[in-house]
């Protein structure tokens, strides 16, 4: 590792952990620093996740709250599973960023606004009646403000750019103060930098001389800077992925474990749409991508993908994935692989689209037409992504059949570091055509899986047709008996009942197997109940952690383990899915933990409903 | 793909299931069935690169009635069907199966951008004007007051005309031919299947359950020849017995007009140019009885077909494996510790 | 009542109920005698239940067995509520008939058939070997095999008719013999044809002679008769009515009741296009039918209607029912009235779309993206379909939500006697328009019932833009505040949920409201659950049938009531999704009773699982 | 319906709301929605009986900028809402505000079928080339090889026109304006109002954030004149500096071709009928650079207008009860018991 070697240490004490938030104009870069935090920290021996919160407007007026684009990091000396619940450090580049992110920063926590923006204009924009940093609202913060507008452009002066692109070196300029303050080393900043502008070299070095004013200004007002805690990481080649990402290289894997062609297929929608980007972007590694004019056909494009022998897949959020749902239900009569990634965001109907929820996982197992049972899987961290998206492509083409995995908004955007895998050594994905032409009928199933024959067309002698009409079990015909379809609905409920032998059985991410009370999530909740079991047990209260990633089948013993616990609570994003399922299951004492707001849980959240559950259970 | 077996010719009898053949009596799918068999068999296609997709409609029973893959599917959703299968795999040679309703009801937007698009694939949309497996309701293509059992009192929407419609979406082969005129709809057939790109065929269809005749006006033996004008390439747009009638071009209306030839003195017959969009829409847009019923190929250009290989990505066309694809990004090395 | 006055009472024993199915071609115009006897037999004070099976072909090739047609009449003097788990008669008019119909015969039954039909060719096509008549197929039933053919072709040779047309009058000479058998009054049968064929009195005639031939017949040949027990039916003016009729009827009333247009919009597909023929006939009466371009077409055109102060009702079936539900969610977030009438058929994908099934309360209720909830009923009968449809526009116009109202194939196609509804007599619905300009505001909801203000366009001052985008709490405006959306989530739910206090209590149909065993069930197994439980209760078992009307929200008392009873049995054809849906509601002994034939539970199904689980609750 | 209020003559700023508007500071739309609200206040629309309908889509946030009654819609879905509406109140004046995206990508069909049906309504589709709302993928008015986040390497998906499109659907009222061309636009908008039944406009917008001057060939100054043609009915159709050039037909073709007025002495320069369908249809697929783009009213031809009030039904048109409707099937009657 290109260890921080030479960052400067400055005197004080040394944290764990460190979250600093970044907030500021569409236009002020915000996204940019704050993903070279992360890397700085990366490179800093930390673990880190990240988050970015986007405005919904494609690009606001200037200076109006609803432009506001943030970035939060969360670094330290363990590993980290969330983004923090609340910042330690908030840099606000101009008022209406401060106000909307002030919540989010601790009590006695450091806010570096930029005094250069606080403008009667700018202040009226944001709401304030009068200059926050004169009337007291910063009041118990530590405040530092100087003017960094007019600094950045002193620090650039040398260069030949105009006021404008001088100007727009402030954020990096704020990122070298909080470099300074937390010990970072610039050297993969400016690395980063370099190769960006490599085409605009003035560009590139106006942003180095602005990182450095200000790391230098950290240092000449002797601003109190931290030591951050380290981990040792463990050796391999790093990247920062975001759940997207490593969602997309997790299907494109699966494609080449399987030696199948992926054929993407989508329409765009907030917050799926990088998915499609991403993959879009790996044609010439042999991905197919393909932009339908709707959900509805790109669904029916991969199921026609799949028919032809390749592997299917499409992906939408909530509006979308409803009008998906029909011909889901067709790929569950055909018996077809298909994979359904769904990056869920807030509804109902349009919603909050930039917002996080879980509230698809009713609409996942239950949204379609008759009874039309496929597998289910969720995806609770960009590592999770590229394993899940793995393992849907198992399921779908070892049992002939669709997976829905589940994402959201939330662990789709946020990012961590992450080993690059090696593709060579997974284990592969062999499902092979039936190519043998005698006595050929596409609905023989292999007694193991029950899943049906696969002949592809190019096949000779494995001409056959099929559809969504219901088969006769033997032959594949259409059929209207009554017991046949007796036996078909029990045969395509068999076969993902089935699923669970090959799950891995579910052990708790933390805790004992048994006990008084489990807290049970899935998908991105995983991240704040880690964290706020790691809590709760460093205080000595048994409480455990059970992290579901398969939600249709369940994992072979879940029944058992969750058995032994006699107090199960599921915190969702939702209003209690999982916990109405578990319940539909026949668990009696299962408690839903509901937060409804757009929001991830907070790591107290949770903290304060166990504790509170506990000491009921006290009484 | 898969090792060849060395074949012989088929027969267009070799191309038929083991499937009872479930239509009413006297449906015009019946001689659709027949026909395409036979173009299969004269254009010497092969069964297992063969896939036949549909949506649901008497019509779109068609695959089960061909030996090849065939894919009976959703409603309205076969183009989108058969973009997955030639993006899987490009060498197929697919035909899409719809009716009036499937292909112009639910299914109107796919059969736009696949037409859009322009992908390698034969379009046969079985006209009858009705939809005929939920009954006989009327249909998009069904004339104005047409009664129905949704439509009670006749109908108030105004039809859609396939071919214009097709070709306002871009479509680069228009054509029509009728369930009866098998000569005749054999050849449209096989220019589709050699057309390279989308090739979109509407076919008057009988229904004789709920729509008998509907098209006697330009289908009935002694119809066909005042009523019908059957274009061929290069061929003057001519129509009536012993070709005494043909089309002219009207300049002060801008657009066509039927003439006697010899008794008109401005009568300069045109000459069918399948390639001449401005011919092809107005001939698309005649109305019988006002006009002959326009059949054959209409419009026949061919344009940039989508090829699922060309490259949508931004880099140089050049394969990269997928490890070196994830390291392209910003990546760093943490050697393990000495040991 | 035209009481069956002067019809022949036949020698023979008295029964309580008779079963009687025709069977034949597509052509042979069984659909006509069926509903003629049961006409006959409302006439002769009986009450009855119908049910037609129509193939799946649209026409047939004569003489298949899957072009054969058939119609079930279960008439008799004690309340009818299902079609008989068996035939007492059946009366198959070609060798095809006879083959896919025979097991519906109970064992010593009476099988009439016309010998006329059973040449080598028709035997072929059923997949005879040998004739039935003589191979000793069937043994065991009392056997009338007259030449039908020949017979009728005898009985209008004075007739100025063609042979083929001749032939065609052989249903009401088979009819004629039924009618003698069961001593039912030719008259109202002979009204009805001088009526259909007022313009065609030749037909007219010959049918009526074929009628009397065959009832002559059995006088002639001693054809054993029998007496059926008869009722004494309310007063009032009567009327046959199959379940999408009432149901047409329901909504056209339910708009007239609300002073509001129905604008009923839907795309074909079976078997729910019935409904839209009904009312398409209606529009003389106000009603304004659209048949639109897809499902998803019509789902927006009846939200656009109730947009503009319509009552907007969409109908369709299982596959276009999940193309709807992303507009659905519109209707939840923008907090529009909106019908959605499923119909509901055997899936998944196309299924067997002729076949019933009750497999999509799931997707009714956890069918769309995002918390979208909405109020789900179902109809049991005809009768009921009447009532719910006015029970769901009470709730949609009253609340403000969109209602699924579930009915399926079986309910649907099935008729019975029925009195017609004084409107005038039924409470009005009553909903205002919002029309007080002065500070309105579209999110302002009624303290009672949560149901937002409705204002029209048209109306002056009031003019407002809705979406579906997430709304402020207070006004209404577009918010993407985290505590809003959580307030927003609970009214929205809390509305549902408040339903409940104007639904009546929920009462056992038979039964004690509390003991060991309650046979809970809803929609259409409704008639079989109700007679298994009568005939267990006349035997002393003691259990108590539940039917749900309500299945979001449920009946105030739902669970004090349910809570009751020690064990609670849910047959559904389904694989147990009330069932699943009671246990997450929290109850413990539930026990799915699974179907999934695509036909209607027997009688004797119910009685036997019910047996069996007292018989082993005794042990 | 309601109690109409004396109401003053209203001005284009009456229908501004007090919601802030929210697209990107110089986007396309605001000159669109300047130009719509000065034709409502022209043409002495009325809020209340005023209705906005839209689907999802940076231009379908419309509906939030002007005070009538307004539905924001779900993606695509705009017309089928709007076709709801005019069922249930045919008197209201609907306006269908639609992207590229919204309304020929995924709502494609509903287009289709609101225009054939020919509800009387305004449908004004913007054309930005482009998804705006979902950050810039290209869209299915995007020209080949367009490079976007889903086609990193250039689209090889062949671009529909929308006029040549809502031409093939049916469409009787068919026109093209520009943003930044309020005067035209203004005009264009008129026409539509007043046309009886569905009037299309598609509008190029400029797109400053995914698409910047996209439609700069024909719509920049200094190219308007030498790339755009502004048809008006009864003018002759001419274009460039001083009018110096024109569309004639060319009959070798049949089809339109420019000549240099003057100069070319075929030049029997046409003038513009917004009647002619053959016309419409060939100006409509003129494509820049190689012909001018035309623009303003192309077609405009009314013709029979759904009307909901229309009776589908099998009745004599006199109105019946429910009761007696009900009571019209087989019904008999038991009496009461005499008591
Ligand atoms: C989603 C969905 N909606 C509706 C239907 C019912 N449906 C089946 S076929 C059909 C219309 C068929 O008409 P057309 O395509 O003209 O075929 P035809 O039967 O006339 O050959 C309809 C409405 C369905 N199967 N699925
Ligand atoms: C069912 C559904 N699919 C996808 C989306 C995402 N989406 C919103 S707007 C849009 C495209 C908008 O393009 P256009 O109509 O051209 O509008 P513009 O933003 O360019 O004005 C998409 C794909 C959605 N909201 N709903
Ligand atoms: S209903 Fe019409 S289209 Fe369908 S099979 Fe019968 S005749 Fe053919
Ligand atoms: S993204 Fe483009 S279309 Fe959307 S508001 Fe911005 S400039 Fe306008
Ligand atoms: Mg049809
Ligand atoms: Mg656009």
């Amino acid at each position: 590792m290109n260890i921080a070697e030479g960052s400067a240490s400055p005197e004080g004490n040394t944290v764990e952990t460190v979250v600093v938030r970044f907030a500021g104009d569409s236009g002020d870069g915000i996204q940019v620093i704050g993903s070279q935090l992360g890397l700085a920290s990366a490179m800093s021996e930390n673990d880190l996740g990240t988050f970015p919160e986007y405005p919904s407007e494609v690009r606001a007026p200037v200076g109006t709250t609803y432009g506001v684009s943030a970035y939060q990091v969360h670094f330290g000396g363990r590993p980290i599973k969330t983004i923090g619940d609340e910042a330690d450090m908030l840099v606000a580049l101009n008022p209406a960023a401060l106000t909307t992110n002030l919540d989010i920063l601790k009590k006695g926590g450091t806010v570096l606004v930029d005094a250069g923006t606080f403008s009667e204009r700018n202040l009226e924009k944001a709401g304030y009646k009068a200059s926050p940093l004169e009337d007291g609202t910063l009041d118990g913060y530590r405040v530092m403000a100087p003017d960094i507008s007019k600094l950045t452009l002193e620090s650039v002066a040398d260069l030949s750019l105009n006021r404008k692109a001088s100007l727009r070196c402030k954020n990096f300029w704020a990122l070298g103060l909080v470099y300074w303050m937390y010990g970072r080393d610039r050297q993969p900043t400016i690395a980063w930098l370099n190769r960006k502008f490599a085409g605009n070299p003035d560009v590139a070095k106006a942003n180095i001389a602005a990182l450095n004013a200000g790391h230098a200004y950290g240092e000449t007002v002797e601003a109190t800077a931290q030591e951050v805690a380290r981990i040792e990481p463990a050796p391999g080649i790093y990247s920062f992925v975001t759940g997207y990402e490593a969602l997309a290289w997790g299907l494109a894997t699966a494609a080449e474990l399987a030696n199948r062609k992926l054929v993407f297929s989508s329409y765009p929608i907030t917050p799926a749409s990088p998915l499609l980007h991403t993959l879009a972007r790996l044609s010439d590694t042999g991905v197919t991508t393909f932009q339908a004019e709707d959900e509805i056909a790109a669904t029916c494009a991969a199921i026609g993908a799949s028919f032809t022998g390749g592997l299917g897949v499409t992906s939408s959020s909530g509006p979308g994935i409803a009008l998906k749902q029909e011909a889901m239900s067709l790929a569950v009569s055909a018996e077809l692989p298909l994979i359904i990634v769904n990056t869920q965001r807030a509804g109902p109907s349009t919603g909050m689209p930039t917002k996080t929820e879980q509230s698809d996982l009713n609409q996942a197992l239950y949204g379609r037409h008759g009874e039309s049972p496929l597998a289910v899987l969720a995806a609770g961290s960009p590592a999770e992504c590229f394993e899940m998206a793995i393992e849907a492509a198992r399921i779908a083409l070892t049992y002939m059949t669709p997976v829905i995995l589940l994402s959201d908004g939330f662990v789709a955007n946020s990012s961590s570091p992450w080993i690059l895998p090696d593709i060579d050594a997974l284990p592969r994905i062999n499902v092979a055509n039936h190519t043998d032409a005698e006595s050929f009928n596409p609905f023989e199933r292999d007694p193991e899986t029950l899943a049906r024959s696969w002949a592809i067309p190019g096949t000779p002698g494995c001409e056959h047709r099929i559809g969504g009409i219901e088969k006769d079990y033997a032959t594949g015909h259409i059929s209207y008996e009554p017991e046949n379809h007796q036996k078909m609905t029990d045969v395509r409920s068999g076969k993902i009942a089935g699923i669970a032998k090959t799950i891995p059985p579910l052990e708790p991410d933390q805790g004992p197997p048994e006990g008084d009370l489990a807290i049970v999530g899935w998908g991105s909740t995983y991240g704040p109940i880690s964290r706020a079991v790691n809590n709760l047990r460093a205080r000595n209260y048994r409480v455990s952690h059970i992290h579901l990633r398969h939600l249709r089948p369940f994992a072979p013993n879940q029944d058992e383990l969750l058995a032994a616990f006699s107090y199960v609570l599921v915190p969702e994003m939702n209003t209690g899915q999982l916990a109405g399922l578990l319940r539909s299951e026949g668990f009696g004492n299962v408690e839903s933990l509901s937060k409804m707001t757009g929001r991830p849980f907070q790591v107290s959240e949770i903290e304060e409903a166990v504790l509170s559950r506990l000491e009921s259970s006290d009484e | 793909m898969n090792e060849q077996v060395t074949q012989a010719k088929l027969t267009a009898a070799d191309f038929a299931t083991d499937q009872e053949v479930r239509w009413c009596p006297g449906c015009g799918d019946y001689a659709i069935l027949k026909a395409v068999r036979t173009v299969l068999a004269e254009v010497g296609a092969r069964r297992e690169n063969t896939v036949f997709v549909s949506g649901i409609g008497c019509s779109s029973r068609f695959p089960y009635y061909i030996d090849t893959y065939g894919f009976h599917t959703i409603h309205g959703r076969a183009p989108a069907v058969a973009t997955g299968m030639l993006l899987a795999n490009p060498d197929l040679d697919v035909w899409i199966i719809t009716g009036d309703g499937d292909g112009l009801s639910i299914g109107g937007n796919h059969l736009l951008h696949i037409l859009r698009r322009n992908l390698n694939c034969q379009i046969l949309l079985f006209n009858n004007e009705t939809y005929g497996l939920t009954k006989g309701q009327y249909s998009p293509t069904s004339h104005l007051a047409t009664r129905s059992p949704s439509s009670p009192g006749g109908s108030i929407d105004n039809p859609v005309d396939p071919a214009s419609f097709a070709l306002g979406c871009g479509a680069r082969f228009v054509a029509r031919g009728v369930d009866t005129q098998i000569g005749q709809l054999t050849e449209v057939l096989k220019a589709a299947y050699h057309h390279e790109g989308a090739a979109f065929v509407e076919i008057f269809q009988n229904c004789i359950v709920f729509n008998e005749d509907v098209f006697d006006g330009f289908t009935a033996k002694s119809n066909v020849a005042e009523h019908q004008l059957q274009v061929e390439p290069g061929k003057p747009l001519v129509y009536g017995a012993d070709d005494s009638r043909g089309l002219v071009f009207d300049a002060a209306a801008l657009g066509l007009r039927t003439a006697e030839l010899g008794s008109d003195s401005e009568a300069d017959v045109l000459v069918h140019d399948p390639a001449n969009y401005n011919l092809a829409t107005a001939l698309a847009r005649m109305n019988n009885p006002e006009f002959p019923m326009a059949t054959g190929v209409l419009y026949d250009n061919p344009g940039p077909v989508y090829a699922a290989a060309a490259d949508q990505s931004g880099s140089d066309g050049n394969a990269r494996s997928l490890m070196d694809a994830m390291r392209a990004g910003f990546s760093w090395k943490v050697a393990g510790k000495e040991q």
